[in-house]
């Protein structure tokens, strides 16, 4: 936690410049990454982790260290982190709820 | 500490010297916060013409028969909406929350009064848009407040073609003014208190209204995203909501878009909607219940978490509203737990006001009639909820009356009786005179019993199976006596109706002749009644900011000499430290 | 202590209120007697908390009301307390709960020995689909709907061949058998009610939605329409009949399959025009109607329009009311007509008669007419052109004098009170919309504009 | 707790204890400015509409029955005469994770207080923005042009292929050119030393945060809607 003394007395966020750069190549790596995961015709449960797993790792990269949250309190870090959760109900619902409407639709339409 | 000096930092306050910057672009949250109360109500009183017109022809259809089907149909759309939105969401944060989150964490302005006032001039912008709907070709929208596509876009519902784009754009607009605001007032209770005000020192009114803020931020944006999919939908014929339909025989246009799908995105936008117009009520009752009963709340802490628990809760319980819309019938064992459990931290709430009035020393003042007439009826309310909210009950009562009774009691009523209690709780602080007490007890003896006279019978309508949203019935659908009934419901609401004149009469009136109130008029503990002048001059505290050492509620503190102490008092013989930090 | 006084009389009031009120649910008709018992159970658990938090109020109010050298007493938190309430009310959350969730389980769980029935939900009446002899429904779609496939079905599907069609807002439904009913929407969400039943569910455009009972009691009842689809959502009517196993089969025998429907063979004008003397009488030979005679124009109505009322002249459904004096005198004429298909015949001959605009002889206030007309433009289209999808003659362009008569006997009960009747029934609660004789000859007078 | 006013030393304590101490603290409850407090807030109001748009996309998709096309055939380049999927996509991603990169350092440079090279960063991150959204255009011109894609059908599947496309990555793509606008703006003010005088570089971070979460949205869009 000594980052965060150091970011909070001194002013603002300052933090070594090689780090942006390291997140910054790591990130294209890991795009490099996903985007092979298409290029490769990777299919089924593979590619969704993949797929997945590489969107969460960089969305990670972005926030932790681009909008600097790893050095915030770890209040702000929560009071941010946690309310989009409740948008996973929401996500898994309509998921169901899409699959539900098209099972519908085959049982009953001309398709 | 490098960062403890920012809540200290005071704002550069740009200080108002014409008219016009002083009362029309003023960036004093109090000024603006009056501007937002005065067009509320007013944008309000047009939804009480309206409901007043449907209940003529729901009373007596042909005697009258002043309106036909579409007009109906846009009263009670336009009713509905502007009473949710534009009056109650309207009023509880942009007017109250505008006026008291400074005022009682102790902070000069909101942190950007800037945006502050450009959100209302937005707001006011909605409502006009709004209201331009009544004058395009074909009227505002008669889609019901719940504007479910296909039908609110599609002919053969009222205002299909400008209303409902109206009605859209309007809310968009909305959206982004009350973002503006709530911006403001969230980042002003978390960041700009004075010294110390602790967010557990805070009053429940703040509490209340800056969870509310919080629910909107958070929910208004699936409504946003709606509006913007059923304007593409409705415009450019995207096929989001609209699957093939056959609208009056022609061939359908659009193709595998999932009505559904709006369904869900409205609710999750519209059940946390309703929290947020009940939190600020809920903790604006609160302090009327505890400063006129003389009484700390009973269980603060409780009522804290309790407001914190139902806001989190309100975002897993919207498809209680869909029970019967053809939805995945396997959600119904979800949501019927999630919104039975809600009912418990409510529950806790109901408990504490009560006991909160226990044992205390109960001044019946006008906004105690008030506050005593919100617990009566909100319980009345929240039970009803639990039928609805329980699955299988919500089957047969879906749709009927029963629904129209519930969130009346709960909405229509309750919250009223709280914005009544405030405005004349607050009033001596906006205006340094007090509303003539006669009127206010006519006031709330009409209201009140008119109210119960209306809501409650309305409920029997509904277990007898009279759908809502009807324009009229036939003989051969219910007895005659279901006639009478609205007939006797549709007169008490017109008194009711017309008894809001003595309100509007004594908010006038009192302006100059009520008698002067002094400062501090019932002898109340929190800030905004310390302030060192009456009406709060432009940065609220003159040369220093308050500092603040005790909780909201120090009321009839043993061995202290007053029956209160403000929280800007230190510990002293005189007054001594409250139990409560 | 007015306040507390008056508090409790609410609180009795209420009470007696909900033990007097003569207002309560229908008589139940079918198998979801428990939905009536959770609700009970929640008035018993959910009223007993009222009166009970109220009660404490007022006792509190009283008990405290403010009075000299009276102090409240300081005591912030009481954990005890708080802790007991909590629970007791989860324990109440629960009681309500349990039951409401098992009646839940039965009612997503369709019994294997349901039948399927298909409800057809459009602005703003129903039709019905019964599977047939093959147990299963045929494929349908949006796009296939059209005035002589109304219910969309797939020609090519043979599943659907032997689908019964029932074109009439009135299903028959044998008793004590448990039934499916599929919900499918032709445009906009409606909800298939029956309050007797209990039970209800939306029909969603672009999906097939269900829900299942069993009747239990024969007898007839009324289909409600119970999610705002627009204009007429309020007038939107049809009926169940629960008959015993004998009426139903004879009923079910009367309907038409898919099949039948496509066999009907187009009216022959040639034929028509043999038995369309008669008419010619009284209607004249161009069937530009004739007001000396009370006949209003025919040539240039809808087709379907004038089959329908040929067959309610025949059936008694229309010129029964002894009040109707030319209905009456029109219907032995309509019993003329052998059957549907000297019925099709003369129809498809007045289809070939030319179209020519009657005098107008109804004085009004067109522009006040244009106004009330909006409502009337949602089934007759703004240019009163009529629409088969909403059963809506056309306007524009008829016997003026005649459509003031029949809104007149639309209001005052002359027509549309036959049971069968529902168009008519329809028409009947959005004609009550017009007050007065001036509004009616206002609309009428409008119309005459129209081309 | 202490009866007079208590003033937390929030950086000393870590941890859980340390969060509940930072709320429990009178006057604010996080060590930030009001003005990143807000942006914060703001972009967590702004998560919850792309959320909504991209579940409804999901919905939408999930239940048409109508053929989903293949978005790495349709988004192909030709390279020569070989079809390469997705090339534009990728190359737009790498523009993006790029300006987001400048902009880091852009705040880095701005509370070391170095007015030259703070400009000169966020100007070339405005660049790149204005880059992707040019190569946005592009995208949209060969969809509508090419392939026939509009946003009431498309000869190639269902129709909510098109409607979803252009309405995220239009709504996306506003906010990349609003930010262009607002990057630049504060790079000028930067440039005449308005902040210097003000005494704090916040804006630029506040400015900063904005952009990185358009960055974000990226990440998702490109994963969900092109990589699905
Ligand atoms: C201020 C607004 C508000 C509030 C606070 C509530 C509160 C609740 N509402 Fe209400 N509701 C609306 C506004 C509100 N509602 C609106 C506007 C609609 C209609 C929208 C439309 O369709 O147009 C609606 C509709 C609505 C429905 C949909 C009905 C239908 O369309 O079929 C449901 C169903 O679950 C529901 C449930 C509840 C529940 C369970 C609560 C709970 O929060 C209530 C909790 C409170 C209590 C329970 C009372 C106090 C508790 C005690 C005294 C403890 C004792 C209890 C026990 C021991 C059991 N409401
Ligand atoms: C806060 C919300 C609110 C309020 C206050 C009201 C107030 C009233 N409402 Fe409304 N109503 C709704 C929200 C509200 N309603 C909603 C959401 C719907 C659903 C719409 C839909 O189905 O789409 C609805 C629908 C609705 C219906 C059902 C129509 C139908 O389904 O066919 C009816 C019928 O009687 C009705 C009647 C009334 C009456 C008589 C009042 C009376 O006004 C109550 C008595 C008067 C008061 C309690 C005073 C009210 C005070 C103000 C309005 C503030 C004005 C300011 C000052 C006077 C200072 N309303
Ligand atoms: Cu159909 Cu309402
Ligand atoms: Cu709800």
């Amino acid at each position: 936690m000594d980052h965060a003394a150091t970011a909070t007395h001194a002013e603002g966020q300052q933090h070594p410049v090689a780090i942006y750069m390291y997140i910054w190549a790591l990130l294209f790596v890991v795009s490099t990454f996903s985007y092979l995961v298409d290029y490769f015709h990777l299919h089924g449960a593979l590619r969704w982790t993949l797929i997945l797993v590489f969107m969460i790792v960089k969305a990670g990269f972005i926030v932790a260290i681009f909008m600097h949250m790893r050095w915030e309190r770890l209040a702000l870090k929560l009071a941010i982190l946690v309310p989009p959760l409740c948008l996973l109900v929401l996500i898994c619902l309509m998921a169901i709820e899409g699959n539900y409407t098209f099972v519908t639709r085959l049982a009953s339409f001309v398709h | 500490m490098a960062y403890v000096a920012l809540a200290d930092r005071d704002h550069a306050l740009h200080d108002p010297q014409t008219f016009v910057t002083k009362y029309i672009w003023s960036q004093d949250h109090k000024v603006i916060a009056i501007q937002y109360a005065v067009t509320a109500i007013a944008i309000g009183l047009v939804a009480l013409v309206l409901s007043m017109i449907m209940r003529l022809q729901l009373g007596f259809p042909h005697t009258f028969s002043l309106i036909a089907p579409n007009d109906y149909y846009q009263a009670v759309t336009m009713h509905g909406m502007i009473m949710v939105i534009y009056l109650l969401t309207a009023l509880f944060l942009g007017g109250f929350g505008n006026y008291l989150i400074p005022l009682m964490c102790g902070a000069r302005d909101m942190v950007f009064p800037y945006m502050n006032m450009l959100s209302f001039w937005v707001y006011l912008l909605a409502v006009l848009v709004l209201v331009a709907g009544f004058f395009l070709p074909g009227g505002p929208t008669g889609a019901g407040w719940t504007l479910y596509p296909p039908q609110a876009i599609s002919n053969g519902t009222p205002g299909a073609s400008w209303g409902i784009i109206c009605m859209l754009l309007s809310l968009a607009i909305f959206i982004v003014a009350f973002t503006m605001g709530g911006l403001n007032y969230v980042t002003t209770v978390l960041q700009a208190r004075c010294r110390g005000m602790t967010l557990m020192r805070m009053p429940l009114s703040v509490w209340g209204i800056f969870m509310a803020t919080i629910l909107g931020l958070l929910a208004f944006p699936a409504l946003f995203v709606s509006a913007i999919m059923m304007a593409l939908d409705a415009t450019v014929g995207t096929s989001f909501f609209m699957p093939a339909v056959v609208s009056m025989g022609k061939a359908p246009v659009h193709h595998g878009g999932s009505p559904l799908l709006f369904q869900h995105l409205f609710w999750f936008f519209g059940h946390p909607e309703v929290y947020i117009v009940a939190l600020p009520a809920f903790g604006i009752v609160s302090d009327l219940l505890s400063t006129h009963a003389r009484r700390h709340i009973f269980g603060y802490r409780m009522m804290v978490w309790a407001i914190l628990a139902i806001g989190c809760l309100s975002f897993v319980v919207w498809a209680h509203h869909m029970y019967v819309s053809g939805m995945n019938p396997y959600f119904g064992f979800f949501f019927a737990t999630t919104t039975l459990i809600i009912a418990v931290p409510t529950a806790l709430k109901v408990y504490n006001w009560v006991l909160t009035l226990w044992r205390g020393d109960i001044h019946l003042t006008v906004p105690m009639l008030f506050a005593i007439g919100f617990i009566f009826t909100f319980t009345h309310g929240g039970l009803t909820g639990l039928f609805l909210g329980n699955v299988t009950v919500d089957v047969p009562l879906s749709a009927t009356y029963f629904v129209v009774a519930h969130f009346h009691m709960v909405m229509g009523v309750s919250p009223i009786m709280v914005v009544f209690g405030a405005i004349y709780h607050w009033y001596p602080k906006m205006t340094g005179r007090m509303l003539n007490d006669t009127l206010g007890r006519l006031h709330f003896w009409v209201t009140f019993l008119g109210v119960y006279a209306v809501y409650l019978p309305m409920h029997y309508l509904g277990i007898l199976g009279v759908p809502r949203r009807y324009f009229a019935y036939t003989t051969a659908d219910f007895p005659e006596s279901v006639q009478s009934l609205n007939a006797s419901i549709t007169v008490a609401a017109l008194i009711v109706g017309t008894a809001q004149l003595f309100f509007l009469v004594n908010l006038v009136w009192s302006l100059r002749n009520g008698k002067p109130s002094g400062s501090n008029p019932w002898r109340a503990t929190t800030l905004e009644w310390q302030t060192p002048d009456t009406p709060p001059k432009h940065g609220n505290w003159g040369a220093k900011l308050p500092v603040v050492y005790r909780w909201a509620y120090d009321y009839s503190v043993p061995g202290a000499s007053e029956d209160f102490i403000p929280q800007n008092v230190p510990p002293s013989a005189s007054a001594p430290a409250g139990a409560h930090a | 202590m007015a306040l507390a006084v008056i508090l409790v009389l609410l609180v009795v009031g209420t009470v007696l209120f909900h033990v007097l009120s003569p207002w309560w649910f229908t008589p139940i008709a079918s198998n979801w007697s428990m939905m009536d018992d959770t609700v009970k159970l929640t008035f018993w658990v959910t009223g007993i908390v009222f009166v009970a938090v109220n009660l404490f109020m007022v006792y509190a109010i009283v008990k405290y009301r403010h009075r000299k050298e009276q102090k409240a007493l300081y005591k912030p938190e009481d954990n005890r307390l708080e802790w007991i309430l909590t629970v007791v009310t989860t324990v109440g959350v629960a009681l309500l709960l349990t039951p409401g969730l098992f009646v839940w389980a039965k009612f997503v769980t369709v019994p294997a020995d349901a039948t399927e029935v298909e409800v057809l939900g459009q602005q703003w009446n129903w039709s019905y689909r019964l599977p047939g002899k093959d147990g299963t429904l045929g494929a349908s779609d949006a796009a296939l709907i059209s005035a002589d496939n109304p219910f969309g079905l797939d020609p090519k599907d043979a599943r659907g061949q032997d689908d019964v069609l029932i074109a009439s807002p009135e299903l028959h439904l044998p008793v004590n058998k448990p039934v499916k009913i599929l919900l499918r929407s032709r445009d906009v969400s409606h909800q298939f009610a029956v309050p007797q039943f209990r039970v209800k569910m939306d029909m969603v455009p672009g999906m097939v939605t269900y829900f299942w009972f069993t009747p239990t009691k024969v007898g007839a009842y009324n289909v409600l329409c119970e999610q705002l689809c627009g204009l007429a959502h309020f007038a939107m009517r049809g009926r169940v009949v629960v008959d015993d196993e004998a009426a139903y089969q004879a009923w079910l025998a009367s309907q038409p399959t898919f099949a039948q429907t496509r066999a009907e063979v187009a009216g022959d004008p040639a034929a028509g025009a043999a038995l369309y003397a008669v008419c010619s009488a009284c209607h004249g030979a161009q069937g530009q109607g004739n007001p000396a005679m009370n006949a209003p124009k025919l040539a240039h109505q809808a087709g379907w329009y004038l089959a329908r009322q040929l067959r309610n002249f025949k059936a008694g459904v229309r010129g029964a009311d002894s009040k109707d004096v030319y209905g009456q005198q029109m219907s032995p004429m309509a019993a003329t007509l052998a059957d549907e298909t000297a019925i099709r015949n003369v129809v498809a001959y007045i289809a070939t008669l030319p179209d020519e605009r009657p005098a107008s002889s109804v004085h009004g206030d067109a522009a006040h007419g244009q106004a009330l007309y909006g409502t009337c433009a949602a089934c007759h289209g703004t240019a009163g052109q009529g629409i088969w999808a909403t059963n809506a003659p056309r306007l524009a362009g008829m016997s003026d004098w005649y459509l003031a008569r029949q809104l007149g006997n639309f209001q005052h009960g002359v027509r549309g009170t036959h049971l069968q009747d529902f168009a008519g029934a329809q028409m009947a609660q959005l004609a009550a919309a017009l007050r007065d004789e001036r509004a009616v000859n206002d609309v009428v007078a409008y119309l005459a504009t129209l081309p | 707790m202490a009866a007079d006013a208590v003033t937390t030393d929030a950086a000393a304590l870590p941890g859980l204890h340390g969060a509940a101490m930072d709320l429990a603290a009178d006057k604010q409850a996080f060590p930030v400015p009001w003005g990143k407090l807000m942006m914060w807030i703001f972009l967590l109001s702004d998560t919850f509409i792309f959320s909504c748009f991209l579940t409804s996309y999901m919905n939408v998709r999930i239940s048409t029955t109508a053929k989903w096309p293949n978005p790495s055939e349709v988004f192909a380049l030709n390279v020569g005469s070989t079809p390469v999927p997705l090339l534009l996509i990728a190359i737009m991603t790498m523009v993006l994770i790029t300006s987001s990169g400048t902009m880091a350092m852009a705040v880095n440079y701005g509370y070391r207080r170095n007015r030259a090279i703070t400009t000169s960063l966020m100007l070339i991150t405005a660049g790149f923005g204005a880059t992707f959204v040019g190569m946005q255009a592009f995208e949209w011109s060969k969809l509508i042009l090419q392939e026939g894609v509009r946003p009431w059908g498309s000869p190639l599947g269902a129709p909510q292929f098109g409607a979803s496309f252009f309405m995220i990555t239009g709504f996306h793509g506003l906010h990349v050119s609003a930010g262009v606008v607002y990057l630049t703006v504060v790079a000028l003010r930067v440039w005449n030393g308005f902040y210097d005088r003000k005494g704090t570089y916040e804006t630029v971070e506040i400015a900063g945060l904005y952009w990185h979460f358009v960055d974000l949205v990226w990440v998702f869009i490109f994963a969900l809607f092109y990589l699905w």
